[in-house]
């Protein structure tokens, strides 16, 4: 029990900083702890695959990949504590009130009958076949997806132009 | 049990580390010279920030590690269930729809020369 | 136990308060990136109190598609930045030449 | 309750202290071997054949002077040594010394915790490797070291993915993900005399993973994260004493670690050596100790690798780095996943 609680204040804590620090890098990091922490969640509530995925995917390679940004864009000129407005401020305020509130009254009807299951110890590879028998075709679709986002990404990004001029200052990392 | 090992494992080893720089912090002599502070750059004064704009194959490199291992951690599973599965033929059929798809990718990326460094 | 249910709802709750109020482009994308880890959460904790695993499923192939969100983004600000020198949503008011 | 934590404490701190305990004498051996393929003597004046200067080292490195330049972020500047020991300690977790055994009544598996997703776990925490180098070299606020640990991560993680198609090849073929059974699928012998070792049947998977450990603990051919000919010593510049020290140590626990899961995918883990196995029918708690002593031998003679390559090999250039990831092993690990599932489909 007393990990649970241990485990939610401290993925709380990251994910507050995450929203509130100065600085982006700062930020980058405490979503990369907050990740973290949601996958020892998911390694408490027995979905080890899961977490380790997590670790793997999300953890692992997406949290490198904002630092890789942060390193690329100069974020000393870019602080992101600019002044904020009202009016947003107001309306985002009421949504996750109403969100909030909603939430709060399905989880607290419905608390009594959501008691844990102890899923077997097959249930990995049930939930393999059933990914790759049942979920044959989102699942392809998703490698379409993924297929998609590496020439996307590779089309964006990499695109030469003939003038150096906004390129200055980059460096080659190799050695000439 | 799993998880209660972990975290102690985890525990002793930060406290492990923690231990290690506590120690040296302790013990290490303290002397105050302002030049030692300063950035190492081969021993001329630095010029400039370190906060630049690096070159952006480093990024892509990472992007497409981050999309190729997705695709990755999407075969162990497959792996694991084919030797027992039932339907062999069937997940062969989704595992080379798959791998072509990849491929495609793969050759993609080698084609537009993202990756290449020498130039 | 039941803690995780209010975690998740306030991830979500956290990261959308950041999206919306948030001006730059990277610190929007890390408060999706809370807001998806929220909704993951809670498809496992259902999928543990109801005995249905599909909801398991449904994470793999969020984390499938936040992989992809992640990378077209990034390279979106990326090209931005290189145009535009900038990545404030409210300096942004065109997108085409 | 009271045995179970016992329990627990016991295997953390043998897991713990068996590498940490060897790092010494590695440190040593690395020198030493240097020094025997350089035609030199190597470190020999302290205590016999020189064995006392790693601990003379460890002393140094305890009263040396802590340098904290002004220019670093503090906290991660302070942080980003002790993650990535911490990083490099997590995958030990999962890594058996021997077979289940029985003792005072209870079964006890001689790893931290048992899990059936065992390799899945170890590259999951492997994975992270890169933020200590990350973290070190952006909070350091040096050219060189930031240029330093791009470099490094770039070079992890494009090596991790040819990696990770050995291991999907490997797992595959032994069709589980849990070490335990992995190793079982290896004990035996082929003609009764070629051990049932994976790297006879996978040579490519062996070639692939080796080299990936190579690049993931950046270790000579690879260590252009520290080549000190462009950058000086890379991520570590800025750090002294033991802030350096806990790197020092985490590259080389980070060898043992990803050693040993090459060894449990490809050499049979604790399995016994050949010709041990007379000796092991005497008594079950000789074999767990036989056992135990075949992995550290086999781990051994890794980490004896490790240093030959180091003195044998110049350093790779960075392009020619990448290349040779990209685009020679991916589509030599990918090829192989293929064939290797084509063949195993048509055989059945």
């Amino acid at each position: 029990m007393g990990v649970d609680i241990l485990l939610t204040i401290l993925t709380v804590v990251f994910a507050l900083m995450v929203v509130f620090s100065k600085k982006t890098v700062v930020s980058a990091f405490a979503l990369l702890m907050t990740l973290l922490c949601l996958a020892m969640i998911y390694f408490q509530l027995g979905t080890v695959f899961l977490s380790a995925v997590q670790v793997l995917v999300n953890a692992g390679a997406i949290a490198i990949l904002f630092v890789f940004v942060m390193m690329l864009i100069d974020l000393e000129q870019f602080p992101n504590n600019r002044e904020r407005n009202k009016i947003k401020l107001v309306i985002s305020i009421f949504t996750i009130l109403i969100i909030m509130g909603v939430l709060a009254l399905i989880i607290n009807n419905n608390i009594d009958t959501l008691t844990v299951i102890n899923l077997s110890d097959n249930s990995m590879k049930a939930l393999f076949e059933k990914l790759y028998n049942t979920y044959y075709l989102p699942f392809e679709m998703a490698t379409v997806l993924l297929l998609a986002a590496i020439v996307a990404c590779v089309v964006i990004t990499n695109h030469r132009k003939d003038d150096d001029s906004d390129n200055e200052g980059a460096d080659k990392g190799v050695h000439p | 049990m799993e998880f209660a090992s972990f975290i102690v494992f985890f525990v002793i080893a930060c406290t492990l580390g923690g231990v290690l720089l506590g120690i040296s912090s302790l013990l290490g002599q303290k002397r105050k010279i302002v030049r030692k502070n300063d950035v190492y750059e081969s021993g001329v004064n630095a010029v400039g920030s370190a906060t630049r704009q690096y070159d952006v194959k480093f990024y892509l490199t990472a992007i497409l590690f981050l999309l190729f291992d997705v695709e990755i951690v999407f075969l162990l599973p497959w792996a694991m269930t084919f030797n027992q599965a039932s339907n062999q033929a069937f997940l062969l059929k989704g595992f080379i729809f798959f791998m072509v798809i990849l491929l495609v990718g793969y050759i993609f990326v080698i084609n537009s020369k993202a990756l290449k460094w020498d130039e | 136990m039941s803690i995780y249910y209010y975690l998740s709802a306030f991830l979500f709750c956290l990261g959308l308060i950041g999206t919306i109020l948030k001006k730059d482009l990277i610190s929007m994308l890390l408060c999706i990136e809370l807001m998806l880890g929220g909704v993951a959460l809670l498809f496992i904790l259902f999928s543990k109190s109801t005995g249905f695993i599909d909801s398991q499923l449904m994470v793999i192939f969020m984390m499938i598609i936040s992989a992809c969100e992640v990378a077209i983004g990034l390279s979106l600000i990326i090209a931005l930045y290189r145009n535009k020198q900038t990545i404030y949503t409210d300096e942004i008011k065109i997108i085409t030449e | 309750m009271l045995e179970s934590a016992i329990e627990i404490l016991l295997k953390t701190i043998v897991i713990l202290a068996l590498p940490l305990g060897a790092l010494p004498l590695i440190i040593h051996v690395e020198r030493r071997g240097a020094a025997f393929m350089q035609k030199r003597l190597g470190p020999n004046r302290v205590g016999p054949f020189g064995l006392l200067q790693p601990l003379a080292d460890v002393a140094k490195f305890m009263f040396k002077e802590e340098v904290h330049p002004t220019h670093v972020k503090p906290f991660f500047y302070v942080a980003a040594p002790l993650v990535a020991l911490v990083v490099a300690i997590l995958p030990l977790a999962c890594i058996p010394i021997a077979a289940p055994f029985e003792l005072f009544g209870r079964t006890i598996f001689p790893e931290v915790f048992r899990t059936d997703m065992g390799i899945f776990y170890a590259f999951a925490v492997s994975a992270l490797g890169s933020y200590g180098i990350l973290l070190a070299g952006w909070a350091s606020n040096n050219k060189y070291s930031m240029l330093g640990a791009l470099r490094a991560c770039a070079q992890m993680v494009s090596y991790e993915l040819s990696l990770s198609t050995s291991v999907v090849a490997m797992i595959f073929l032994y069709g589980t993900n849990d070490i335990h059974q992995m190793i079982g699928a290896q004990t035996g012998y082929w003609f009764g005399f070629l051990p049932k070792w994976g790297v006879f049947i996978q040579p490519v998977a062996a070639m692939l993973f080796l080299v990936g450990i190579f690049a993931e603990s950046n270790r000579l051919p690879f260590d252009l994260a520290e080549g000190e000919s462009e950058i000086v010593a890379g991520y570590h510049l800025e750090y002294s004493s033991m802030k350096f020290a806990l790197f020092f140590m985490a590259e080389y626990i980070h060898m043992i670690a990803l050693s040993a899961l090459f060894i449990i995918l490809f050499f049979g883990g604790y399995a016994l050596l050949p010709g041990m196995s007379f000796l092991a029918e005497k008594s079950p708690i000789l074999l767990v100790a036989l056992q135990a002593l075949s992995l550290i031998t086999k781990i051994a003679l890794m980490i004896w690798f490790f240093v030959w390559v180091r003195w044998t090999l110049p350093r790779f250039r960075y392009d020619q780095l990448m290349t040779l990831g990209w685009e020679r092993l991916l589509p030599l690990g990918i090829a192989n996943l293929i064939i290797t599932v084509l063949f195993v489909y048509y055989r059945n």
